[in-house]
């Protein structure tokens, strides 16, 4: 998958907005949304946040995750533990992109999030590579993979499948069972 | 549109109701575990029915609104994503189709009454129309001008297969116990594990091949 | 056959990996075929003569009913070779080789020859080996020079490697939005590419 | 050696894996099929004269039958690979080739090309029912509704879907509806600005 549909699964997100405007339920095909009225939070999809705010109709309110302190938190919990921890959100590298690209000025300490998000991703890709090694070179032929986001698992996809396909032929060797297609 | 939509689900003799939004989710879904894949999955003719009628009803609506709406282009928008779900979900089944043409033909004419077909009847016409033009272009250029025991193509030897072993992510919706992993060889015993809810799992697709057609694990 | 990757009857990279050679000798005679053998002016070939011959021929004159030649394995499968992999496998030349070095091997188990098992064995772990430095350099490779690690790699660790860099480039372009511009299509944009070359030339 | 000319064939294909289709080489698959006869008639020979009596003929045919599998093999991976470069063509460059792009096909090639896109109108037509879906469409997630787009050449007039006409002029630039104007930048005809 490209991280541009990955992205497209993560902007079904709801995310909260404070309007300026003032409109009746939009029912949408995927459910209703609203009402809006100025000053008052209401939760909406990603991708309509963005667009709203692109038009400048709306404030986005940060998810309460998107916070200095926790995210701080969040980085010394993923450093200490030898496993991935769970991440409060399942795309919060999606989301972390797509807030902060449109709507900085939006988001308190944007700049010290964008480090800190960035700081946790790339911990936990290192770890997911040395796990990757870890896993290739060990005799098992599965693993769990628990607390991954798809984002995550995505980068590594088709470098790792394809190696495990060749692995698989590989060990169907040694264990006398030659695939074949033709002879 | 928050109304129910009526949709027959073939498996159960009861009809499900299901609302827009659910069939929305659940062509996402089958968007998703069609692209990681490595065969064709069952048609979803229902659901993709179901949701090009919703947007054409949404663009006649629109049709009719007035202009400058603020609303309009919210829908629309939704209209482009849901669009691009469709065509990108059709696209991907098409690819397999014309790559695994011969293979899910054969399986289409293996296949039990009981069984859904994976191709919607448009599929099926197309898959054989493809089929004819390959071989059509193979015997007029090569097969015919070979010696009379070379010219025939032979699927055994031919058919481009889908590899079931390649590896795949999973999510797993349902508990199931006793998945198969690994089948015992000379060397190694079997490998049994069991899914647990919410657990992911990187491993083989053939283990799970029914588990992805019944909806027990997702793919990610 | 081997490489999972794009393996079927018209994948060029399988056609090219059973196209690889090995030494045979001739058990039966072969008449009127003298001619694949550069080194005799023969109408035949006799017994005892010894030849290179691309897997895909060698495998219909040698199974287990049929014995009209007898096959050699290629030095690169070889006992001393499998030392200096086992020893190091990060350093050998897998391209020089292969360039189908896993796919070929694979195939040639198929010949029972009494080194199977171990040649096997030495595939595996040449690639478990091998692989964590395909994997760093494939995630690193944007500022040095790859090639001279890629000139070593086997084609099937190529298409692994050029998987890699492709994943870390369609992220990259992710993160830098580039990925939210429409783009002209690739076989447009290299046909423009090869009407303006062949335009200067011209002129 | 045997088959050498068909894997030359095979050659061909691999060192164009760029995505360039060489030119169709009519002469190299003659050869091939010369070379089959040739093995063909040599081993009816043999077969005659074993049923004649002669014995030990049986190596040079089971080689030569190899020669004449692998023979077929190589043909038919070129013929198919070709094809499936064409078929890619038709998602890129759309339903009318340029002719350079043609000069390089064959005559039954150009002909496959003219079926395909029959037969793919035939079921994005019939999708669904109404109207279908253009699958060639939408290949990207949407991110906006209306994006900036400039000129790369001149195009001529174009009707928006709100029925105004506006003249596609080379580098000028317009605001249109994503929807409406993705082909033409897939085509290269207007570029998307983004900023």
């Amino acid at each position: 998958m490209d991280p541009a549909e990955v992205e497209f699964l993560a902007e079904k997100e709801l995310v909260k907005i404070v309007p300026n405007f003032t409109q009746d339920k939009i029912f949408l095909i995927g459910g209703d949304i609203g009402p809006f009225s100025p000053s008052l939070p209401v939760s909406v999809p990603l991708w309509m946040a963005v667009n709203l705010k692109q038009g400048q109709k709306c404030r986005l309110v940060p998810p309460d995750w998107m916070d200095v302190e926790k995210l701080k938190d969040k980085k010394q919990e993923e450093m200490d533990s030898k496993f991935f921890t769970a991440m409060p959100s399942d795309q919060y590298m999606e989301v972390t992109q797509l807030i902060l690209k449109s709507a900085t000025d939006d988001i308190p300490h944007a700049d010290e999030i964008r480090t800190l998000v960035k700081d946790i991703w790339d911990l936990r890709i290192a770890k997911l590579r040395s796990s990757i090694d870890t896993f290739v070179r060990s005799d098992a032929t599965h693993a769990k993979l628990n607390h991954l986001t798809l984002m995550e698992l995505n980068t590594v996809r088709p470098f790792l499948t394809q190696a495990l396909d060749h692995m698989h032929v590989l060990r169907n060797n040694i264990s006398g069972r030659i695939q074949s297609t033709q002879d | 549109m928050s109304e129910l939509e009526e949709f027959g689900d073939e498996s159960s003799e009861e009809v499900e109701v299901l609302t827009a939004a659910e069939v929305l989710s659940k062509l996402e879904q089958a968007w998703a575990d069609e692209k990681f894949a490595p065969d064709l999955l069952e048609a979803k003719t229902d659901l993709v029915e179901c949701m090009l009628e919703q947007i054409n009803e949404m663009e006649e609506n629109i049709q009719r609104a007035k202009r400058g709406d603020f609303k309009v282009s919210l829908h629309r928008m939704e209209i482009d994503r849901i669009r691009y779900l469709l065509s990108s979900y059709l696209r991907c089944r098409l690819m397999k189709i014309e790559k695994h043409t011969t293979h899910i033909l054969e399986q289409e004419q293996m296949r039990k009454e009981e069984e859904n077909s994976r191709l919607s009847p448009e599929e099926y016409t197309f898959a054989k129309e493809y089929q004819a033009s390959m071989e059509g272009h193979f015997k007029n250029i090569a097969l015919r001008h070979m010696p009379p025991n070379l010219q025939s193509l032979d699927p055994k030897q031919t058919a481009v297969r889908p590899n079931l072993d390649s590896y795949v992510f999973l999510r797993v919706a349902e508990d199931t116990q006793g998945v198969l992993v690994e089948e015992e060889t000379v060397d190694t015993g079997e490998e049994i594990v069991d899914l647990e809810k919410g657990d992911q799992h990187i491993m083989r697709y053939r283990p799970v091949v029914p588990l992805v057609a019944s909806g027990a694990v997702t793919l990610i | 056959m081997s490489s999972s990757i794009n393996d079927h009857f018209f994948s060029i990279d399988s056609i090219l990996a059973t196209q690889e050679r090995l030494p045979c000798k001739v058990e039966l005679p072969i008449f009127r075929l003298g001619y694949l053998d550069s080194a005799t002016d023969g109408n035949d070939l006799l017994p005892g003569t010894k030849l290179e011959m691309p897997f895909w021929m060698a495998q219909s004159l040698c199974s287990r009913r049929r014995h009209i030649i007898s096959i050699e394995l290629p030095k690169q499968y070889r006992g001393s070779y499998r030392e200096i992999l086992d020893a190091d496998a990060n350093v050998v030349d897998l391209h020089k080789m292969g360039p189908y070095y896993y796919a070929f091997g694979t195939q040639l188990l198929r010949f029972d020859h009494a080194d199977g098992s171990d040649i096997a064995k030495s595939l595996l772990m040449t690639f478990q080996m091998r692989f964590r430095k395909i994997m760093d350099s494939s995630r690193n490779s944007f500022n040095e020079d790859t090639c001279s690690l890629t000139n070593k790699l086997d084609e099937t660790e190529r298409s692994l490697f050029k998987a890699g860099q492709k994943e870390l480039n369609d992220f990259q372009r992710w993160e830098t939005r580039e990925t939210e511009k429409l783009m002209t299509s690739k076989m447009v944009r290299n046909h423009r590419k090869r009407k303006r070359a062949a335009l200067e030339e011209i002129s | 050696m045997l088959a050498e000319k068909a894997l030359e064939l095979i050659r061909e294909l691999q060192r164009s894996k760029d995505g360039s289709l060489p030119p169709y080489n009519e002469d190299g698959v003659r050869q091939v099929l010369e070379e089959m006869r040739a093995l063909f008639e040599q081993n009816q020979k043999d077969v005659s004269a074993t049923v004649e009596g002669e014995k030990g003929l049986f190596s040079g045919v089971q080689l030569r039958h190899a020669a004449l599998e692998r023979n077929k093999r190589c043909l038919l991976a070129y013929l198919y690979n070709r094809l499936e470069e064409i078929r890619k063509m038709r998602w890129e460059f759309g339903s009318v080739l340029p002719g350079e792009v043609k000069y390089n096909m064959c005559e039954q090639e150009v002909q496959w090309f003219g079926k395909y896109n029959k037969m793919l109108a035939t079921y994005m037509r019939s999708i669904g029912g109404v109207g279908g879906l253009d699958l060639t469409q939408d290949m990207k997630p949407p991110k906006t509704l209306y994006i900036e787009v400039r000129c790369l050449a001149d195009h001529g007039e174009f009707e928006t879907q709100d029925g105004n006409i506006i003249v596609l002029k080379k580098n000028s630039q317009h605001f249109l509806l994503r929807s409406e104007c993705e082909h033409l930048i897939r085509q290269g005809v207007l570029e998307h600005m983004v900023h």
